[in-house]
């Protein structure tokens, strides 16, 4: 498959393009997504697409997602933005009691198969109300999807695929990561299935369950691992958190016997919590050493740059947290 | 405008059937025949039956748990509501939705919402698609005066008016949300007013006249369909038994209760037929007798028809099952 | 101390009664909580106090939560009352951006000490938007503390707590608890602090935790497995769920070595997830068998009350997680 | 309404200050002096300066990400406000909160928010408070027009017209809303006229004109502060440097730019105080220089501050720090 080099943003941008391109009912919706205003990932579409595929909109973030719902039911398939992940609790009342149940209550007879997308934008010293990471949320939404992507193909094989599945999908954004640099393939065609983990970087020793940003914490660690410390460390990337991988990521640890799980959310309540459950339960009396949560620290995100630093995992605290694992010695709850 | 005899008639069918179908589930859930969750809509069955004859199979309607008048009036068939109602399969959704979420595309209901609100903005996206797709086709959002207050329903009023989309408001003032009186939820006298904060016109009618309705209607349709965007239409009326069945009332004054009661649109149409002379007293009898024995019918029908078998519960939930989690 | 025999819902009213009553900085307000509409907890309270100390609002939860903020800050003690629980997303972002950060956000110098009120309406046949159980939301939220009680006595106890609590606590009633019956204190002066399991039934075999109206399951499920199994089963009540009393649920289940979480919550991400992983972290090789989880199915709440039924957790789901525990082999993770 | 020299004079060094704190982050941040994220006011100074001089210190303010201007007008120190934007230990939350969080309670500025439309219930529910404690404080939410779309505005701005609080919504029409002009996000041509949709009042003036806000501002404060409920008060002006630091505002035509340059309220109201002989040149140069100077010191004492020590981080999360979760 043909491949070109580029950016996350630039990867998401060809996802969407090719998406209106090839089908009339694909439209985007959001909050200065349009030229000549848009920087992101819509940037140039509604000069090729027109306004009336690319929206702007008002900023009403619930009625973004309520009228992504109505055009979904009617037949097209919306993608609507919600600008920063913060903000979706004015938006969450559409989603789950709408998008996500419309199938269900009406027993098929209405679907909104729309596509959200946000973008968390921690790292930028913006403060609390402008950093969060609130993936689990969604994941406790029977009905609705939740994808995360990490790379720049990853990002574009699963935006397509979220854009035209039939259920409502949750596409989490990552300000830190669309800058970054990848092998892209060019094909429209070109589809990454939800609910198929990746493993980035195999390993015999410990396993690293990871999605979006922290795949990278993950790999950075698993180098670090290798190189400083003999340690082989296999980099599951979950990719999508809705439907969940559990095969991939029990098989990994079966083999390891012992894992670390890695996330920009707050780690109490977070998605990890949610994979250890499943581990232990499914690999009981199999693992050598309790798994391991790096997550956000439990606070309101600080402003303050030298602060917000020591809240999101790195790769050193994932190193330490694999260590902690072939320790072999029962590990604190507080790493 | 003047409407036809065969027109008022069918008005009045309508508001004769929605009226025997609340009857009839009061009568029953009240001397334990059945069980179900309920928020009656006697008393506002002008509004739905003007729409009824207002609106077109392909327009579309988004409304409420307090839909069943609308529902008939948009043509959903009886069985579906009932069945829905009481949870068997020939409901809408096959009982999994329940009362408040009763869907039928094929009759344009593409939505009914349980939480206050949440209608307008999907009766946006609604006619987004409808001028997407060129279609001349209208939403019409019908809520109650409660949902004028909340955020969804300004979000959503505010991106019909600038896009000039295709939608109607049709607000059903009882006067009431919930146990409150709606005069204690705004300053507004009139809810119509609102609609000036929007760019938006709104006018007032009183919604116990069917044929007052239905003029408003056609007017705000009309814009609708060619382009000239919503309207608000506040339709003045009266909920006469309290929010949810077996609701008490007591927070009514009883002097209110009694002239809602007193201006009662039933029996007022029916009124105007005769003094009018478009039907006769035999003919709207037996209209009657067919609505009463049309709602018989289907409650026996969804009576003796099964609850949703066990696997219902897996189905639906994603378009392809996800093995995990379940 | 002075007790009396009352429902959940004359408790509760009783600790909003005496809050009034003894702090004029409190006041209610929500959508129809005033008289003659009232008639859950909040029932006789206006006639009692007025209407300006128990305020009947518009349908607007984002701005009841909004200005329960407002007059915290400017240190009045509001308790808001969202209905249902499913209608807690329209207030979400009230609640996470501003309730729950203010103080970190601005170091101290504004707080929002509110207390929200709200009830999981599960059970009555009313769908799949009146019947979420949604308390993993915000344990996910630093700042907040989330509270979910199960017998009238702590109802009282807890609600008083929550009130004069510094912080701000969501307060989760369960509409089919608010007819039971047992004694509560009647002192004014009564509360229990947040943060402190309950343990409900001591037992030796296997420690069953669960909040809310899960313990009610637990308690009848710890009588069958005595019954009819032999089995004693220790029940521990949360309680609170932010703070969690990690130190109570590990030493029971150190000496039980077996463990089941139960709650009305889906199970999947839910908050079972991360006691879970907070057990196998603190007591990882003192375990007999994998905790198991005992939640709701990951389904939109069914109307039919056939389907209904089989949703929510049951004692006999109790009772048959707790014997898979004590079979001791590897249980599967589809309990 | 003529106001004094005094008054006049202290409007001017108000928007001097504003002016002039925001032209030094400009330039310490374009040149790579320091860092710090920013929503520029420049351009809206005059909204900002009638509001200082209107409000009392115990009125009290709500205000946005973009609220250096309306902070200074309150009266809160520099230091403070340029500590918090660069995570210094002397910022109004020793930098934990950071640009969009500042809050000054002594100076009565009680919230700033980062969520567009987040302002206006918070602000409902200090002015609860007032009415409560019987206190004529009057609460002023200031925010653009981007939020008069937001559901959360809607809610708040019906609880405050029904309830007749002491509120003055303040709204910086700047006439865009980030990248996408406010006309394209409203069928109204006047944001103020969404006002009658709440029964409140709502009036226009000229933004650039301290004289003309401080007219409407003093009516709107009578009022709430007599019991006569809000106001809705849209001041019409313009953001010279675009949404955020660094925006190249491609998206704003030269023209609109141009004229809106032209129409700067800072040289416009000097203009104003040379022709009306209320000041001399030589003494508002002074005024000027004596900003300029303000100002520098600020930012060398914000400079050679602190940041904040690593366990600021589990300080302030819950009153009494909690064991666990942390
Ligand atoms: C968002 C939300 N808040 C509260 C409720 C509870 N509730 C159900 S109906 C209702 C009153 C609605 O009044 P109105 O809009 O006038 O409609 P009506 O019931 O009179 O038809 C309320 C408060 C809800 N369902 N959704
Ligand atoms: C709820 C929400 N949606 C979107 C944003 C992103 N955003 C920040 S400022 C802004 C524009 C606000 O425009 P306006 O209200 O006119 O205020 P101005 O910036 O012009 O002062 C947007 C969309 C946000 N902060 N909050
Ligand atoms: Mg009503
Ligand atoms: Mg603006």
């Amino acid at each position: 498959m043909d491949s070109k080099e580029m950016t996350m943003r630039e990867a998401l941008n060809l996802a969407l393009d090719q998406a209106l391109e090839k089908d009339e009912r694909v439209f985007l919706l959001g909050e200065d997504i349009a030229d000549p205003g848009a920087s992101g990932p819509t940037a140039g579409l509604s000069t090729k697409y027109g306004h009336d595929r690319v929206m702007d909109t008002p900023i009403s973030e619930a009625a973004i997602v309520g009228a992504a719902i109505g055009a979904a039911i009617d037949g097209l398939l919306p993608v609507a933005e919600i600008m920063i992940m913060d903000f979706i609790g004015i938006a969450a009342d559409q989603i789950i009691n709408n998008a996500a149940k419309l199938r269900f209550m009406t027993a098929g007879r209405t679907t909104a198969p729309i596509t959200v997308r946000t973008q968390v934008y921690g790292g930028l010293a913006t403060g609390a109300t402008h950093s969060q990471t609130l993936e689990a949320w969604f994941m406790h939404i029977p009905g609705m999807k939740v994808i995360v992507p990490s790379t720049p193909r990853d990002g574009k094989g699963l935006l397509t695929s979220a854009i035209f599945d039939e259920d409502p999908c949750l596409f989490v954004e990552t300000i830190r990561l669309q800058g970054q640099k990848g092998p892209v393939p060019t094909d429209p065609d070109f589809a990454i299935p939800l609910g198929q983990a990746d493993v980035k970087r195999p390993g015999t020793d410990v396993t690293l369950i990871c999605y979006g940003r922290s795949v990278h914490d993950a790999l950075a660690a698993a180098a670090t691992l290798q190189d400083e410390h003999a340690v082989s460390a296999e980099v599951v990337d979950l990719r999508t958190l809705v439907p969940l991988d559990v095969d991939t990521m029990v098989s990994s640890v079966r083999r390891t016997r012992r894992a670390v799980v890695v996330h920009d959310a707050v780690r109490f309540a977070g998605p990890g919590a949610e994979i250890v459950a499943t581990l232990q339960a499914e690999l009981f009396g199999e693992l050598e050493a309790p798994v391991e949560r790096v997550g956000a620290r439990f606070v309101p995100t600080p402003a303050a740059a030298a602060l917000e630093a020591q809240v999101y995992p790195s790769p050193a605290r994932v190193v330490q947290a694999a260590q902690r694992t072939l320790q072999s010695a029962k590990a604190g709850i507080h790493g | 405008m003047t409407r036809s005899a065969e027109v008022q008639r069918r008005i009045y069918a309508l508001m004769v059937l929605m009226k025997a179908a609340d009857d009839r589930l009061s009568k029953g859930i009240g001397t334990g025949e059945f069980i179900c969750v309920y928020w009656p809509s006697r008393g506002q069955e002008a509004i739905a039956a003007a729409m009824g004859i207002s609106l077109r199979r392909d327009d579309q309607l988004v409304t409420t748990y307090r839909g069943l008048h609308d529902l008939i009036g948009k043509g959903v068939p009886l069985e579906e509501i009932y069945g829905e109602m009481m949870g068997r399969t020939l409901g809408a959704s096959r009982g999994k939705g329940g009362t408040m979420h009763i869907a039928n595309p094929e009759a344009g209901v593409m939505l009914s919402t349980g939480i206050v609100g949440a209608g307008p903005p999907v009766g946006v996206g609604l006619a987004m698609a409808a001028k997407r797709k060129g279609l001349d086709r209208v939403t019409v959002v019908s809520f109650g005066v409660g949902a004028t207050t909340t955020g969804s329903f300004h979000e959503a009023a505010n991106m019909a008016a600038l896009w000039d989309l295709p939608v109607v408001f049709v607000c059903q003032n009882n006067l009431y949300a919930e146990m409150t009186p709606t005069r204690d939820t705004m300053k507004l006298e009139h809810v119509a007013d609102r609609a000036a904060g929007y760019g938006m016109p709104g006018v007032r009618v009183d919604g116990n006249d069917p044929l007052a309705v239905a003029t408003a209607l056609d007017e705000a349709l009309n814009k609708a369909r060619h382009g000239d965007g919503p309207t608000f239409v506040e339709c003045v009326t009266f909920r006469f038994r309290g929010h949810y069945f077996g609701d008490r009332m007591r927070y009514i004054p009883k002097d209110q209760l009694d002239s809602a009661l007193a201006a009662d649109p039933v029996p007022r149409f029916r009124a105007h037929l005769l003094d009018t002379g478009v039907a006769t007293d035999e003919e709207l009898t037996r209209v009657e007798a067919v609505a009463a024995q049309q709602v018989e019918t289907a409650l026996q029908t969804v009576m003796s028809a099964d609850a949703p078998s066990i696997d219902e519960l897996d189905r639906d939930v994603y378009a392809t099952p996800i093995r995990f989690p379940v």
